[in-house]
């Protein structure tokens, strides 16, 4: 078996998030119910037998500290390999390199000492349940210098105006990667690599004051490069704004796209927390909603998710909302189209309505 | 390394046979309960939460999945370089070796174990009962007092004092007197089963109980009455709060039970004495609109379709549309098809209930049904007190 | 979680009695070997550096030190969430239970750990030899063989081929007959005590073996002799490189000898290919003014004061002025006072030699000198061979 | 037995050791053949049954990541306590604490959740082996406020300069903190506190615009605070310069020194490299010199230390010099007088030659 080292770079990722974004980088962000926004592509890759990970954090990386540990929850925490999060280095004052290329340079070492022979850069703003080893052989087979990863969307939400899309040939081959509005092969920020070629093309871009690997190393080089397109056919989701957030969340109240994100085969791993089963009280009347341990429900709720350790009052209502860990929803209050971020206490009879195409934010440990 | 002040001996060797089926294929301490723990998480998370951070697991008997669950014993904090959670099967020396005779004998077999640690003082603990209990509070009773042995006691109904093992005291709480399941109880303090020795005390009288071909090699039976023999302190230290021997389906049903009261006496949303367990990562749980669930424990990993009351569902337990879960305990990965009605049952885990099926008897003296694991019930089936 | 697609059983049950007073109290594979390591850390560290990430160890006789080394495995990367290292001892089940009987039983016993993980192929190993190998690379040959059991084999001498178990192949690498200890060799290819099987082929070989009644249960003896009766597919994969077994006092002290050559034919400081070990924590050593070092391992945590010459010295041993050790092999924590001289021996592990002891012979063709473990040597006494 | 948490506080040390804290912060540099400064404080917290330690970070922390992983090293690695490095954190916009105090404000979490009646807050900079219950038990019978910890030592050098220094009355009362460069007492940036009179006193300071906790909280407070002074008794360095780097390393090779720092039953805990034992060869030739597994000794060493991995060829000869981590000494160079950092390299029949008083260093990866 080839063996595939992954990196998650999130140098270039801007957080867009609202209120959600103010503490914490969007890979930090909650989602889904339990999990962090990098959760998904540190599974994909601890799914995939990526033992090596490591992680291109440049700003608010603090509570991604918190939660990534190790690695422990991905079973990451190892002496050979592991997960490292390597925030910029204080280095060589004559480094001449800029943008996330400073970050392929100074962690150069990683690429260069890493047990594998290729290597698969992602960011944490595309969830997805994908295999690696798959584009691995789809690569091999092609023949391709580099593999990028794109998927058809049926519908152009707003969130990929801010994508790359791709032209691909009648061989799989990239023969363009702009922004057009209208195109539907959205690329996933995935892309693999040797770690030869890797390594070469750092050093190139570098030489060339580059400041960008993906648009220096490889959009602008489709020429001299063979560029293959992998597809990615499951489900998918680009969260880079409030709405694509919060619209990507209720969807995960459909049962295809929720099964086909969390497989038994494949699962997400997240940090483990030592929750109690959720709790229903007989006053409760609880549907079409996901909820997480540590939950007491007394209430109503209905199109929502329920984050994990969230109390909910009796005769409370929430709809179509995202209440995130440890908020507590004082009796008869009213929420509808909310977002709560961490340890928001919504007080008794309080009413709060957003619009279902923007959703009222409150950021973290907000009292109401 | 400094040596440790106590050391904790976990006797999980017990078959539990009073517990059916539970037990074919995993010991009593392996048992589920409560959504998501299994009765071990108990007195594993007791000791994490009350600094003892050296524990060893007796098991004899089927220890596979024991082992297994316990791992390097992570899920409690206790995967310690030094320290931490060690599995003890019996083991074969130099001079033969064999199973273990007896509780006593579990702890003799490990002496060498023990020494390594060199604790002051060592703390036994049954993987049978569910309780939140600080035994750092004991130990620190148990110092204060200078006692050899202090042994935990609960007080029960005097009407029920005679199911246990009864230990009758002093003024001060000095044990005088053990009275196994005694006719006439002189007192209702019921031994719980968890004691702390103190080592060099407790070493001997080990020795001394392997050499007497007569013992049975049993804590209750011989080193207790023994070091009450010898007029050796030995104190009372009681414990108040939630205490349960699950070990008949009847009682693990009722500690199930027990929490869904709207302030159960156990509860496990303290999160300053947090119960771990092992983490199956799944993903939250999914409540659909067809759902009705109320007065319900229901863990991650579980679709609910139908109607849940007065239930504790495990993870990736799902139940579809129609059914109906009515007082019962659903264990991890039972597949529940459409039109099923389950009352007073425990279905083990892994079992297909399929379309339609019925099962338990809904009348309030009836039997708790027990449904095996891994076990398939088709609709054409009636199966009740199995 | 997806399956394995192998699982390693590692052996570690043997007593070695040829290795005397080292293996009083613990098992073979847990003897120490080149001033760091013990022997198991070679397989194991093979293992991880082959990407073989789950790995059951079979022990049976005094394992609590073997358990207690590996712990959590965590000193050589497998303290897995899903696989790691698992410590494997008999254990008693419903139907009853008992010791090993054989190598074959031992595996057999635990199909359900080997189930649980689903293996395309197990891969056998003994803790009994000291070196470095590619499991992975072997794994590649089997599969794209197609063969029922891969046995990898080294070329030994011609004239000590009799004392090995000979594989005899045909001209694609196909074993064709198996000798145990041949008067007459037909081949020089020995097994190493290391197979890879189609988990699915051996599954049925060891449910037939168990249930012949006159089988020993061994895999050398009677299942390798099985699979070759039905004409299944076994091929030899050739191994190059160190390989050597320490069975013996004299073997095990050559081969911490052929360490301390220039370039010695097994390279400990491969970072490509570490030998991992549990760390015992301890400073630099400290090599103070009077000493002289030459032609040695030493590890951390001594304080030599004496002459060191073509010796291997485990961590934490002290050699005071004037003493000289020379041509052996002194384990942990070995105290050796004023004016000692060593010659051609090993010290067991906390040995305290006290001033003026003379040890060992010097005539290179004497026997090699055993100091038995926590023993004390006066220097009235002339230990040699004991 | 009562509970105590620790806070290493590395956000007043600068970073003073010239080319050896050019990348990195003082407490990550390596130090006595094997550990890094910051090794000894973690495990005194360790061995003295501390369960819980925060490392208060600000600059150049990246080294001191990768060095401490998880606390692994130290078996803090673990789900309750554990331990924590923390960078600055990007909090409320409309924090008003400045200096380390807005590391104790932004982190007061840590100290109101710890499982702990104590906090124990250190710097890097003072090796020693200390026992904190014994300074807690010191502290209970006192009766005091606040425990501060020094040493008394018997000769002036230039480092104690940097440090505060300590009047102390008949009854082990603090009754002045200041610079006097001729008082023995040396303050070894250790000290102890209640849980409740932390919390309290860091309100205290920030209300008043403090900005460094020790100066605004305790030293200029020692009137209504009593303040107990606490004498450590064993070996002690304290290291804020190369001159005192070298020569305290120098030190180590005195073999009080080293037993009563290096104890059997309170051993300092670094990271595990799986070096081979060191190896030395017919050639060689060593003297006073401490030595790490994985070095190949063809040469000759006087009076110096030798980090892991060091290759030293035929006819090299080092002398009172300081070789870390993988660096080469190739055959017939000649060092004396010498600090070489991690992965130099110095070619063949080279002669490097500082001065005793004034060692030359040479910084990470130089080739010469």
């Amino acid at each position: 078996m080839d063996r595939i080292a992954g990196i998650i770079n999130l140098d270039h990722e801007q957080d867009l998030l609202d209120e959600l974004t103010y503490f914490r980088c969007g890979a930090a962000v909650p989602f889904g119910g339990r999990y962090r926004m990098i959760d998904f592509a540190i599974s994909n890759m601890a799914n995939s037998r990526i033992e090596s990970v490591a992680v291109f954090a440049r700003r608010k990386y603090r509570s991604l500290m918190d939660h990534l540990e190790q690695g422990k929850a991905w079973d990451l925490d190892r002496k050979r390999g592991g997960l490292f999060i390597l925030p910029p280095d204080w280095n060589d004052p004559t480094d001449i390199s800029r943008g996330d290329l400073q970050h392929f340079h100074n962690n150069i070492d990683f690429v260069n000492r890493a047990l594998a022979d290729y290597i698969l850069v992602s960011g944490s703003q595309n969830i997805c349940n994908i295999d690696f080893q798959e584009v691995l052989s789809e690569h091999k087979n092609s023949g391709a210098d580099v593999s990028v990863i794109y998927t058809k969307v049926d519908e152009l939400y707003p969130e990929f105006n801010l994508a790359h899309k791709l032209d691909v040939d009648g061989n799989g081959r990239v023969t363009s990667i702009h922004n057009d509005h209208n195109n539907k092969n959205v690329y996933m920020d995935m892309y693999l690599i040797s770690k030869d070629l890797l390594s070469e093309l750092i050093e190139q871009c570098i030489a060339h004051g580059g400041s960008h690997f993906f648009l220096d190393g490889i959009k602008s080089r489709l020429e001299d490069l063979h560029v293959h397109a992998y597809e990615y056919k499951g489900a998918h989701a680009l969260i880079n704004s409030v709405e694509s957030y919060y619209r990507n969340s209720s969807k995960l109240l459909e049962a295809d796209e929720h099964d086909s994100l969390f497989k038994e085969d494949a699962p997400i791993f997240t940090k483990v927390k030592n929750e109690a089963p959720a709790k229903y009280l007989p006053t409760s009347n609880v549907s079409n909603t996901l909820v997480a341990n540590g939950c007491v429900i007394e209430g109503e709720v209905e199109d929502s998710i329920l984050f994990r350790g969230v109390k909910v009052g009796e005769g409370a209502v929430i709809r179509n909302s995202i209440i995130m860990q440890r908020c507590e929803i004082e009796p008869n209050a009213v929420l509808e189209n909310v977002i709560l971020d961490k340890d928001c206490r919504i007080s008794e009879g309080r009413t709060l309505i957003g619009a279902p195409e923007k959703p009222f934010v409150l950021p973290k440990r907000k009292s109401m | 390394m400094k040596n440790k002040e106590c050391v904790a001996m976990l006797l999980a060797g017990g078959q539990g046979t009073r517990l059916k089926s539970l037990t074919k294929k995993i010991a009593k301490p392996a048992v589920y309960f409560g959504g998501k723990y299994r009765i071990i998480d108990f007195p594993l998370s007791n000791c994490t939460n009350s600094g003892i951070d050296t524990v060893g697991v007796l098991t004899q008997y089927e220890p596979l999945i024991l082992n297994d669950y316990i791992g390097i014993g992570a899920s409690w904090d206790l995967d310690r370089k030094f320290g931490g959670v060690s599995v003890l099967p019996p083991f074969m020396q130099a001079e033969g070796g064999g199973w273990y005779t007896g509780t006593a004998n579990a702890i003799y077999r490990n002496l060498q174990f023990l020494n390594q640690y060199d604790p002051e003082h060592v703390l036994i603990l049954s993987g049978d009962h569910i309780y939140k209990m600080d035994y750092n509070a004991m130990l620190d009773y148990h110092k204060e007092s200078g006692a050899d042995c202090t042994i935990s006691v609960i007080e029960v109904p005097w009407e029920e004092a005679s199911r246990f093992g009864i230990m009758n005291t002093d003024d001060n709480g000095r044990i005088t007197e053990f009275d196994e399941k005694p006719k006439e109880p002189k007192s209702n303090l019921a031994s719980m089963g968890v004691y702390i020795f103190r080592w060099d005390v407790l070493k001997q009288y080990l020795i001394d109980d392997a050499e007497n071909e007569n013992s049975s090699n049993d804590f209750g039976k011989d080193i207790i009455p023994s070091l009450l023999g010898d007029y050796r302190k030995l104190m009372a230290y009681t414990f108040e709060g939630y205490w349960k021997d699950v070990g008949t389906v009847n009682s693990l049903w009722e500690a199930n039970m027990d929490l869904l009261k709207k302030e159960p006496e156990l509860n496990l949303n303290d999160q300053s004495w947090r119960i771990y367990s092992k983490n199956p990562n799944q993903p939250p749980q999914y409540i659909a609109p067809s759902a009705k669930v109320k007065n319900a424990l229901i863990n991650e990993g579980c679709r609910i379709k139908g109607e849940i009351d007065n239930s504790v569902i495990f993870y990736g337990v799902h139940v579809d549309e129609n059914s109906v879960v009515k007082d019962s305990v659903i264990m991890p990965d039972v597949k529940i098809g459409k039109n099923v009605t389950i009352n007073r049952a425990i279905i083990s885990k892994g079992s297909v209930i399929e379309d339609g099926a019925v099962i338990g008897d809904a009348s309030p003296e009836s039997e708790i049904t027990l449904v095996a694991e891994e076990g398939s019930v088709l609709a054409s089936s009636y199966a009740t007190n199995s």
